[in-house]
This record gives structure tokens, sequence and C-alpha cells, in this order.
């Protein structure tokens, strides 16, 4: 039993989906991506058994490209961020009607699988197909069921296409580049081995960075996200945020630190503070957003920011704190966007300016918002809170005014997201009515805030899971 | 080096070469220059012709026979027919601007240039060529290679020749208009 | 048997082709009637076919024949494809000077 | 030990069970059973704290309780663990105890909202973080229960939403207690990569262990931890929150922004004396913005006509007090204050709840007066609490109150006077108060007056005990003989503060002390019983008093330097930053595309210009290939 399981269960689950048409089409989904918990569930299993579920099969030849998945507990870590938050957002638009629904869940499946190979792919090669896979699902789904006006949607889609592209094509160029200094091996333990001088690291280094930078997104490369965000329907924004911008950071710890050390250690204060500018910039951005959905884009624009920073600090606690982040980043803002989705669902409408007085009418909805309002803050007790903490602490050691300014994000955080609170929540009632919570939405935002709290106060699992792996990566790192 | 032929001490073989390419070069001239399509096209049969006549000189009958058979005969009257099919005449050339020209004299001494000058600095060859005295080139062996070792590409030139005389018929067929 | 090219020398045979490939590509830049082009190109297939067909008397092997073989059987395609084009060219321009085909302008 | 993990976890979780039973039953249970709910789980962990304290008087060690490990950090391991010692148990015990009367008080006073259940959740969830504050083993579990109290007091300062006034304090405490929380996070930061633990005694040992210590730093995280302090406390620059704090429900007022949560930065600061000794550079700064803060906020209240707000800058001005206290490293005096202080303001609290709720809402001392005869109980135990902070003697606050101007004389005369000051107003103000509030005639509509009435028991009650309290609570820490003093002594490493001897000195810096709390009364007596003046309507006051009325226009210059700026540059990146990078990449693309549409105009079409072009490529490579040997 192996890891591909899970991306086989993904990929059948797609086409499935895609035949059983669409009036069944999202229980069908919903029941393969639970398939797919279940078995990542199983496989954690194995893996803390001991067992070897990686898997590494010759796939061509000439260049030496594998089929090898690598299941180390990083990877698995995210594998299950992604198949845990699958399940929930294909539940969480089960309030929502879709025009070809068949197409839409499958192309949801198919984005799934495509992300766990990512996080998965242990050769060069194959993580670029996942990595370019992942792209096209998510096209589809922001164009064609977004909302707003199509001509604009198309605009701004197709800008997050052709520059996410731009940027993972440089990256392809350092894998070539690298794979001719590896003898024409793509396997990452060849590419960790490669002996580069500083230059050529520093080069290696940027054209990896151009290609996370723009996924991530670290400002300026953030233009893309705000308006991709806002016009994509909500399962696709939960889908770019939650997972597929993890994708960006985890390639950070995986690909581009490992292989470019020299590079990474020799820049470190820049990197850091373009991340720290991230955190600071959108945090002020996101303080005068009309739209519910841009605000909480450049919400997670300061978030990112901050693993971002984390990753590039090179210490365990800044990694540990970063994956720590990522994961809970992922689960607040799906909760996030999900949120914001329920009131679009009654009111039509995400301008903050014309919510309000939403708490008299519904209560249950209310606090589950509120907490993870305060969970997107970093209130002790909630997962972020542990991420956060750690990535500060990180960034302290490196130097006090990181994390003086990175801090400013629990100042600046708490502002605008109780300013959005307030004004979306708050106030007299509302002329329009707002039904609480349906019974599918209140098990939705369960999950996630019961997610979020418990590990919030017993982490130990998941960092037991990430640590040895990034203690190896660090190793790499180090090794000079 | 260029091997400049005594002609004091010519062997026939050797006359026979140089009458050949002397009728070669001149008639392919001709054939660019003559402002008539049907002379250039006579003057390019004659040039076939003598190319034929190298390839004999060569001992290469087969190919001496398929020559003529196919530019000799079907190419040209392939063209005779085309141009006659236009009925074109030498008052329907215009000229060329002058620029265009010189630009292609230029060019073609340029090429000229390159290629001898690459001609000249290639190593000589060095010492005579004794044949093994094995039959290569007959029809018969030939014949035999081409069924054994190339059949594949030999049964592919048969269908890329179906598919030009398909392609042509389609090509030439008068579109109906308005339909 | 004695080798021809002990008597001619296989430098006149490349000296030959080149004259007769640069004939050719100075028709081509120099003609604009399109059948005179067309010309012009059979005389450098000629001329690379000649080189060919030395070389394999040189080495004393088929190979090169076989190849001027099948890259006969080419041109013959390719004649009659490209005159039928022409041909339909003339009808619908009326004309077949290569000034006129401008369909490839950006 | 066993039994040990069992209480503490009784102590924590049952305001928490509390807290679950009402907001997941609340509305059904009805709100008598749901208000009683709240108030028995506080009282649980009431006589939770006694059977604590009783085992600590007893025994006179600290227990420590583990639970599991927290957050792993490479060089730090910070468990869930408690520690009660002697300070978190003495804390425990009047955040408990007040607590439990306020909210007895509370089922009274909240019985006309609707959402009542949820306010008891609020209310026992905050008691549920203020325990996790106070007997957190490390700084970070302190951490939990301090942002804790801060989104409690978030939640209940905004308890009435409708209001965006409300709201909007609500977030104005809650963000100005994170600029502190940063501070906080930094010191701790900074405590955490010196010493490699943020386990109090782990802590303890390593610094008194410590040889080369490096000072600067020390002293930068003690005072990253003091700006911590500053926001939870409410002291300059960080105040202004708490003011604004009064537009919950005052019971909240009560809890929260007087006897509890603001105690927590002195709290903090007893806790880690052993740091703050070492940092006497921030020592000096905590006293003097100590003394600024209550000299600033006891002229402010002066001029205030809300009830509440009066009593608001009068807690600050007190809070003020006890940093001077802290300041001078005499944290036993600081801590006798905190008590004393949560009691009689507590009372104070509870008491202008009273007369709000009597009047039906209304806030504005302008429009009372006379309530004497209507609501005697309240009259009379607030009367108490007044002379308490007054500095009255043998009232409680007089011994507190005494004992840091006493250390204030020891160490720093100028502060001295500074704090002198600031309670000769505080006794001014207060019964600027009493008398506007209780005495004369009302000044209030007819209706009002008609139903003007006496608070049930539930509401007196609390009253009568907080009084009780306010008046003999003084008697833990008599000069000269401290059972407070000698409860707090193996918590700091100087033997119990150097106790003054009670000399001539002593005695006459408590006459001053005492004659001044009395000329602070006279005042206010000749000015608002005598002359029977009453405070200007808002648009005639003028001069100093219109300055001092609009709190130095601190809100306004904040709200200018800061809250603006911050805006405005939100504004300006969100117009034409983010814009112009939009275009920018865009421009990219635009630039690509202008490149090809020049590009294509090479295309002309013409088939000899293509082959001439291509005889020369063809040269060009050959010659490269051949010739460029």
């Amino acid at each position: 039993m192996n890891v591909s399981l899970i991306l086989i269960i993904l990929l059948v689950g797609a086409f499935v989906t895609y035949f059983a048409g669409d009036k069944i089409a999202s229980k069908v989904a919903l029941f393969f991506s639970l398939a797919a918990l279940g078995c990542s569930v199983v496989l954690l299993n194995h893996f803390s058994a001991g067992e070897n579920i990686s898997l590494i099969n010759a796939w061509i030849n000439q260049p030496k490209i594998s089929f090898a998945l690598n299941a180390d507990g990083l990877a698995i870590a995210m594998l299950l961020l992604t198949v845990a938050l699958t399940p929930i957002i294909i539940f969480s638009s089960f309030g929502n009607e879709y025009k070809n629904a068949k197409a839409f869940y499958s192309l949801i499946l198919f984005m799934a699988f495509a992300m766990t190979g990512t996080f998965l792919a242990a050769d060069g090669l194959l993580y670029y197909i996942f990595w370019e896979l992942a792209l096209i699902p998510i096209y589809f789904i922001a164009l064609i069921w977004g909302n707003g006006d199509a001509d604009e949607r198309r605009k701004a889609v197709v800008k997050f296409f052709i520059y996410t592209l731009a940027g993972s094509l440089f990256m392809l160029t350092a894998f070539i580049y690298l794979s001719q200094k590896a003898n024409g091996s793509f396997l990452i333990e060849d590419l960790y081995k490669v002996e580069l001088s500083s230059c050529e690291q520093l080069w290696i280094f940027l054209a990896f960075f151009l290609a996370y930078a723009i996924k991530i997104p670290i400002i300026p490369f953030h233009t893309w996200q705000a308006n991709v965000y806002q016009k994509a329907p909500t399962v696709g924004t939960m889908l770019l945020s939650g997972i597929m911008l993890k994708m960006g950071l985890y390639s950070v710890i995986r690909w581009q630190l490992p292989i470019a050390p020299l590079a990474a250690k020799e820049y470190l204060y820049i990197f850091i503070a373009l991340g720290i500018a991230g955190v600071i910039y959108g945090s002020i951005v996101a303080l005068k957003q009309k739209d519910l959905k841009k605000l909480l884009a450049y919400s997670s624009l300061a978030h990112v920011g901050l693993i971002a920073a984390g990753s590039y600090t090179l210490t365990l606690d800044g990694l540990r704190g970063a994956v720590l982040q990522m994961i809970a980043h992922g689960f607040v803002v799906v909760g996030l966007f999900y949120a914001a989705e329920v009131i679009f669902r009654r009111f039509e409408t995400r301008e903050i300016a014309e919510l309000g007085g939403i708490r008299t009418q519904s209560p249950k909805f209310t606090s589950m918002f509120l907490i993870l309002v305060l969970a997107s803050v970093a209130l002790p007790g909630t997962f972020n809170f542990v991420g956060e903490f750690t990535v500060l602490y990180s960034l302290s050691k490196i130097n006090i005014w990181f994390a003086i300014l990175g801090g400013t994000t629990i100042i600046l955080g708490a502002y605008y997201m109780l300013r959005m609170f307030q004004h979306v929540m708050l106030g007299e009632t509302n002329s329009k009515t707002f039904a609480d919570v349906s019974l599918n939405e209140g098990i939705s935002f369960a999950v996630i805030i019961a997610f979020l709290l418990f590990f919030g106060l017993y982490p130990k699992p998941i960092t037991d899971l990430i640590t040895p792996s990034l203690e190896t990566i660090l190793n790499v790192i180090n090794k000079n | 080096m260029i091997h400049i032929p005594d002609f004091a001490h010519a062997t026939t073989v050797q006359v026979i070469f140089c009458f050949l390419a002397f009728i070669t070069v001149i008639t392919a001239f001709l054939t660019i220059f003559s402002r008539n399509p049907i002379h250039s096209a006579i003057y390019l049969v004659i040039c076939f012709f003598s190319i034929a006549g190298h390839y004999l000189l060569l001992n290469s009958q087969f190919l001496a026979i398929v020559h003529i058979i196919v530019y000799s005969g079907a190419i040209m009257i392939l063209f005779l027919f085309t141009i006659m099919l236009m009925n074109l005449n030498e008052q329907r050339e215009v000229h060329r601007p002058r620029i265009t020209r010189l630009g292609a004299i230029v060019s073609f001494c340029l090429i000229c240039i390159v290629l001898i000058t690459i001609f000249i600095n290639s190593k000589p060859i060095v010492g005579e060529y004794d044949s093994s005295g094995e039959d290569f080139q007959s029809i018969k062996v030939l014949g035999k290679i081409l069924l054994n070792e190339y059949m594949v590409p030999f049964e592919f030139a048969s269908i890329l020749l179906l598919v030009a005389m398909i392609g042509t018929v389609l090509l030439s067929k008068k579109e109906k208009l308005n339909k | 048997m004695d080798n021809i090219l002990n008597q001619i020398g296989i430098e006149n045979y490349i000296f030959l082709s080149v004259v007769l490939f640069c004939i050719g590509i100075f028709g081509v830049l120099y003609r604009r009637n399109a059948i005179i082009v067309f010309m012009s190109i059979e005389i450098m297939l000629n001329a690379v076919n000649l080189l060919f067909v030395a070389f394999s008397t040189y080495h004393q092997d088929a190979q090169g024949q076989v190849f001027v073989f099948f890259s006969m059987a080419v041109a013959a395609a390719e004649v009659a494809v490209g005159l039928a084009i022409l041909v339909s060219i003339f009808r619908n321009l009326g004309s077949i000077s290569i000034d006129n085909l401008k369909n490839l302008k950006g | 030990m066993e039994m040990d993990t069992n209480l503490a976890l009784l102590l924590v979780l049952t305001p928490f069970l509390g807290f679950l039973i009402n907001v997941f039953f609340g509305k059904s249970l009805g709100k008598t059973v749901s208000g009683t709910i709240g108030t028995v789980a506080v009282a649980i962990s009431f006589v939770v704290s006694l059977l604590l304290f009783n085992q600590i008087t007893s025994t006179g060690k600290g227990i420590e309780v583990t639970l599991f490990d927290w957050i792993q950090i490479s060089n730090l391991k910070i468990n869930l663990g408690f520690l009660l010692d002697q300070l978190s148990v003495l804390w425990l015990l009047f955040v408990t105890g007040i607590g439990s009367l306020i909210h007895l008080y509370s089922i009274s006073y909240m019985h006309d909202d609707e959402n009542m259940h949820k306010f008891f959740a609020y209310l026992n969830l905050f008691v549920f973080f203020m325990i996790t504050l106070v007997i957190g083993s490390n700084l970070l579990v302190l951490f939990i229960g301090w942002e804790g109290v801060g989104l409690c007091s978030y939640l209940l300062i905004g308890f009435w939403h409708k209001n965006q006034d409300y709201n909007d304090a609500a977030k104005k405490a809650f963000i100005m207690n994170r600029i502190g929380d940063l501070g906080l996070l930094i010191g701790m930061f900074i405590i955490g990569s010196m010493f490699s633990t943020l386990d109090y005694a782990t802590l303890k040992t390593a610094i008194a262990g410590a040889s080369n210590l490096n000072l600067p730093l020390l002293s930068l995280a003690a005072l990253c931890l003091f700006i911590g302090a500053c926001g939870k406390s409410a002291q300059i620059p960080l105040y202004t929150w708490l003011p604004d704090a009064m537009a919950g429900p005052t019971p909240v007022s009560a809890l929260i922004h007087a006897a509890t949560m603001v105690t927590a930065g002195i709290f903090m600061v007893t806790r880690l004396n052993f740091v703050f000794n070492l940092a006497t550079d921030v020592q000096s700064v905590i006293a003097i913005i100590g003394a600024i803060t209550s000299l600033v906020a006891a002229t402010i209240g002066l001029v205030q006509n809300d009830i509440k707000k009066v009593l608001a800058y009068s807690t600050v001005s007190q809070l003020g007090l006890m940093f001077l206290a802290l300041g001078f490293g005499a944290y036993e005096v600081a801590v006798f204050h905190v008590i004393t202080h949560a009691f009689f303001k507590a009372c104070l609290f509870l008491g202008s709840g009273s007369v709000i709720h009597g009047l039906h809402g209304e806030q504005d001392m302008r429009n009372m007066g006379g309530l004497r005869k209507a609501m005697p109980i309240t009259f009379w135990t607030m009367l108490i609490s007044s002379l308490a902070i007054s500095g009255v003697p043998f009232f409680s606050g007089f011994f507190s109150k005494d004992e840091i101007l006493l250390t204030a004389f020891h160490h720093s005369i100028p502060l001295y006077v500074v704090g002198s000051i600031a309670s000769i107003m505080t006794a001014f103000y207060m019964f600027r108060l009493m008398f506007l509030t209780f005495f004369k005639e009302f000044r209030g509509t007819e209706e009002q007056k008609h139903h003007l009435h006496e608070s049930g028991a539930l509401i007196t009650i609390p009253l009568i005990i907080l009084a009780i309290l306010a008046t003999f609570g003084g008697l833990i820490s008599l000069p000269g003989h401290s059972w407070l003093n000698e409860y707090l002594s193996p918590l700091f490493t100087k033997a119990a503060g150097e106790e003054h001897h009670l000399g001539t000195t002593e005695y006459t810096l408590m006459g001053v002390a005492v004659l001044g709390g009395l000329l602070g009364i006279l005042i206010a007596y000749v000015k608002y019983f005598k002359q029977d003046n009453v405070p200007e309507s808002d648009e005639n006051i003028t001069g100093l008093s219109k300055v001092l009325y609009n709190k130095y226009y601190v809100d306004e210059i904040y709200d200018a330097i800061f809250v603006r700026s911050v805006n405005g540059l939100s504004r300006f990146f969100r117009d034409y930053i983010e814009t112009g990078l939009s275009t920018l990449v865009f421009g990219l693309g635009k630039i690509t595309n202008e490149l090809a549409f020049q590009g294509k105009k090479v295309q002309t079409g013409s088939i000899g210009l293509y082959l001439f072009v291509f005889v020369l490529g063809l040269c060009a490579i050959v010659s490269y290939i051949f010739l460029a040997k």
C-alpha cells in the first residue's frame, strides 16, 4: 500500500463524477473525496507504524525521469490538508446549484489530484507536471462558474493563468539546468546532491523564487490574487487560497531551499523582508476593501507573507511554524470564504457597505464566523496562534525587528478583521432577512472550528509528524 | 584543389565529363535567363539529359534511366503542359526592380563564395581511389537492396506518390462557386 | 574495374554540383515567374542528387543511390502537387508572378 | 499530586462548563436558570480557590500542575501547565470572589435583556480566561488568558451590538490591547531566546544562576513586557480604550474594567518581579508612567459628567498609582492596592449600575441628584467606597494608598508629589460624584422620578458585601504588621520589601495624605453641595475644563496620527499602488503585444524577400559551421 492510491482514487473519482451525471455528481465527488481522506488516514497509520509508503518507479529512461512519490511527514501533512479540505469544500458547495455540475465537481477532484501529486512528487519533472496540471482545473472553474461581469472575469483569470505559467517556466528551466548537472536525473535526492557554485545557486534560487512568489503570492507579485479570488466561485477561491497557495509555500521548503541553500543563506534578509513587507502591505490594503472576498484575499496575502518569511529563516522553528501556519491558514481561510459564501447566498452581495445587522438574526452563524475571525487573527488557543507564535519567534531570533514588524500583523490583522466583522455582522438589524445556518453549512463550519481549536491546544501530533522531515531538509540545507 | 584537366593528355572520359559539365552549366543558365518559359523548359530538358549523362559516366545505369524517365519524361511534360495550360508568354513577365536583382546577384555571389571557400578549405583527398571491384550499383543489386533493406520506405514512397496524385487531382479540380 | 573517379576526380563533381546549386539559388532569387522558380528548385535538387551519386561511387556504397531514388520520388510528387497549386493560383489570380502571392503578410 | 491536578482542572473548567452550557442551552433554559448556572460555576471556582488558599497557607509551597506539551520550539518546550502559588491563589480569590458577586448582581441587572444567557456565557468565559491567566505556569499560558480576557472584554463591551458606537469602543479596546500584546510577545521572545524557557520557576532559577547577563537586552525585554502591561492595564499611552469600554453593561465594567482584567498587567509585572528588579531603568520608566497616568487620568476625571466615565478615569488613575508602586519594586504594596481597589471600585461600579438601573439607563450626573432617599443602600455602600478610595482613615483604601505614597516618598519626592496631587483629585471627583448623584434635588424627568426605587436584593447584597470588604480590606496589610507581606514573601527575592518602620516621617506623611483627601472632599462639598453648582451642559464648557472634558483631545490626536494615517495609507495603497502594480503586470503583456504588432510588419508576405533572407541565413549558418574555426 502506498500513496499512489490516493492519487488513483482522486483521478478515478474525477472520471466517475463526470460520467455520473449532473444530478448526483456532487454526492459522488463527496464520496470519493471522503474515500481519499479515509485512505490517507489509513496510510498515516501505516506511516507512523514505520512502513514505507513511498513509491519510485522508472518512467522515462532518457532523460531519467521517475514516477517517484515521496511520503515523508511533511508531504503527508500537506496531503492530509488537501484531502481533508477537499470534502469540506465540496460539501460547502451543496447549497449552490451549478450548471454542468458534473464537469464542475469532476474538475474539483481533478484539481485535488493534481495538488496532491504536487505535494507528493519526488521527481523534479513529475512535480512540475503536477504543478502545472493544478492550474488547468482552477482556470476553468474560475472562468466558467465565476461571478461578476464575464469580460472582467476572463481578463482576471487569463492574467492569473499566464502570470503563474510564466513564473513556472523559469522553474522548469531551473530544473532542466539542474538535471544536466545531475547527470540527467530529475530525482530529488540527486538534485539535492548537485554541487553548485554560489552564482549558479543564486540564479536557480531566483528562478524558483519567481515561480513560487507568484503562486504564494509574495508582493509585488500578488496582483492577480485579489481579482481572481473575487471573481472565482467560492469553491474555486477556497481551493486557491486553502490549498493551492500552500503548494508554493511547500515548494519553497521542499525544493527551493535545499537545492539552493547558499543563495538562501546569503540573501536571507531580503527574502524575509519581502515576506514581512507582504504582511504589512496586505494588512493595510485589506483595511479599506469594499468587497468581502477581496478583503479576505488581502488578509491571505498578509498571512502567507508571514509564512514565507518563516520559511526563509532557514531555522527549524521557522520551517515548523511555517508548516503549522500553512495548515492552520488553509482551514481558517476556507472557513472565512465559506462564511462569505453563506452571506452571499442570502443577500446576493459581498459589498461590505451593504451588509450589517446580521448578528441579531443569526446568532449561530455569528458565533462561528467570529471564531473564524479570531482564529484568523491568531488568538491563543486556536491553531493559527501556534504557527504564528513559532514563526514570529524564529524571526525574532534572526532579528528582533523582523519580529516586531511581522508582529504588527496581530494589531493590523485584528483591526481589519474586526472592522470587517463589525460592518458585516453587527449594527442595527438588517432590513433583509437572514436565515441562520442550515445543517449542512453548520457541519462544514463545525468541522473546521473543531479542527482549529483542537490542534490549537494540542498541536503535538502534527508537530511530531512534520519535525523529522523538516530536520532532514535542514540537514540538506546545512550540509555545506 | 580543383583538378584542372590537361586537355593535351585528356582521356576520353575526361573529355566527355568536361563536355557534359559544360552543357549542364550552360543549359542551367539558359533555363534561368531565357524569357520564354517554353525555352526555359526545353533548356531544362537538355540540362537533365546531361545530368543523366553524368550518371552514366559514374556507371549508375539504373539512376540514369530513372532520371530520364522521371525528370526528362514525366516532370518536364508536366512543366510543359502547365506552361501551355496557362498560355504564358514573355510579355507577361515584368522584370523585378533593380534592387531585387542586385540582391539576387549579391546573394548568388555570396553563396558561391561561401561554398567554394568551403570547398577549397576542406581537406584535399589524398591518393588515388581503388575500386574494390565489387558490384554495388547494377540494376540487379539495387533492386535487391531496395526491396529488401529499404522495402518499407519503398512502399511509403508509393503511398506518397498516390497521395500526391490524389492531392493533385483535388487541387486542379475546379471549385464550384456559390455552393 | 577501373574507378571513374580516378580519371575525373571527385573534386570536379563537387565543383559542378556547387555551380549548379548556385545557379538554382540565383534563379529562385532572380526570377518572379513561379514556374521558372520551380525549375530552379529542380536544378538545385539535381545538383544535390548528382553529388549523392558521385559520393556513392566514391564510397562504393549503394545507399547514396537509393537515397537519390527516393529523392526523385519525392521530387516527382512535389512537382505534381506544386504545379497543381500553381494552376489553381493561376486560375484565381490570373498570374503566377510570385509577387502576387502575399497572403503570408502578417 | 493527582488531587491537585483535579482541583486545578475543576477550578478552570467549571466556568468553562458554565460557558458551554449557557452557549448551547442558555436560551432554552430560561433567564434565571442560565444566570444561576453562571453564578454557581464561578462560585464553585471560588470554593476551590478557598481550598487551595487553605492548602497553600498551611504548606507554604506552591503547587505545580503540568497537563501536556503544548508548543514545541527548538530550544523552548512550552507546557500547558498551572502554577498555584501565593500570588496566583490570592488573585484567584478576589477574581472568583468578586466574580461570583458580580454574577449574582447580574442576574437581576441583566434580567430585562433578551440575550441574558449570552451575557452569562461571556462572563463565565471571562472568568475562565482570567483564571487561566492567573494560574498559568509559564508566560505563554498567561498569554492565552491575556488574549482570552481581551476577547471577552471585546464581546462584553460590544454586548449591545446594535449600536455601532459600542462596537467601535469594543474594537478599540481589542486593538489597543493587541498593541500591548505585541509588546508582551516580543518580551517573551527575548526572554525565550535568552534563557530558553518561559516557565516562571525555571526562569527565576535561570536568572538567579546566570553569571553574566546581557542586561540591556533583559531591560529591553522588561520594557516590552511593560508595554504589554500598559495595554492591558490602561496606562499612558494605551489608556484611551478603558473609558470607552464603559459602553458595556455596568457589571462588565465592574468585573473586567475595574476589578480584575485591568489588573492583569500588575499581576504580570509582579509575577516577573525578578526580571524587573534587574532592569532598574525600566523600573523608573514604570514609575514615571504610572505617576503621569494617575495624574492625567485624575485631571480628566475632574470634569466628566458621565457617572461611569468618572469611575473609569478613576480606575486608570488608581492603576497608575499601582504602577508607581511597581516601579519602586514595592510589589506587595501594589498587590495590596489591587485588592483594596478591586473591592471599592467594584462596589462603586455596581453602585453606579444600581443608579443607572434605577434611572432606566440614565448615566449623566447632571440629570441625577437626590437619590439618597430613594436608594439608601446604594448610597451608603457607595459612600463607604468613596471614602475608601479617597483615603479616609481606617477604610481599606487609606492603608494601601498610603503605603504607595510612602514608598514613593522614600524613592522620589517629585513622584510622591504627583501621586499625592492625584489622590487629592481622586477625593474631589469622587465626592463630586457623590454630591451630584445623591444629594440635593432630583434633576431628571418626572417620569424617571416616578419610578425611582431601590434595587432588588440580588443587587444590594453584593453591594453590601463589597462595602464591608472595602471597609475592612485594609486589615490584611496593616502598617508595621503586614499579613500580606508575609504571605507573599516567598515570591520576592528581597525580604518582603523593606518594612518601613513607623517613624515620625511616616506618621507625618500619613497625616498629609489624610489631610489631602479631606481637602479634596471639602472642595467638592463646597462646590457642589454648598454652592449648589451643577456642571454646565456640553456647549458651555470653556477653557481648561473644555480641554479636560475632551480628555486632552488624546483620542482625536491618536485618531489623526494613527488611525487616519493607516486608513489613508490603506486608501493610497488600494487606489494607487495596487492599480500601479496591476498596470505594471498588464504592461508587460501590453509590451509583448506591441512587440508582436511591430514584429508582424516584418512579415511582408513577399516570397522573394523571404527567400533572399533565407539564403543570407543559409550563408551565415554554413560559414559559421565551416569557416569559424
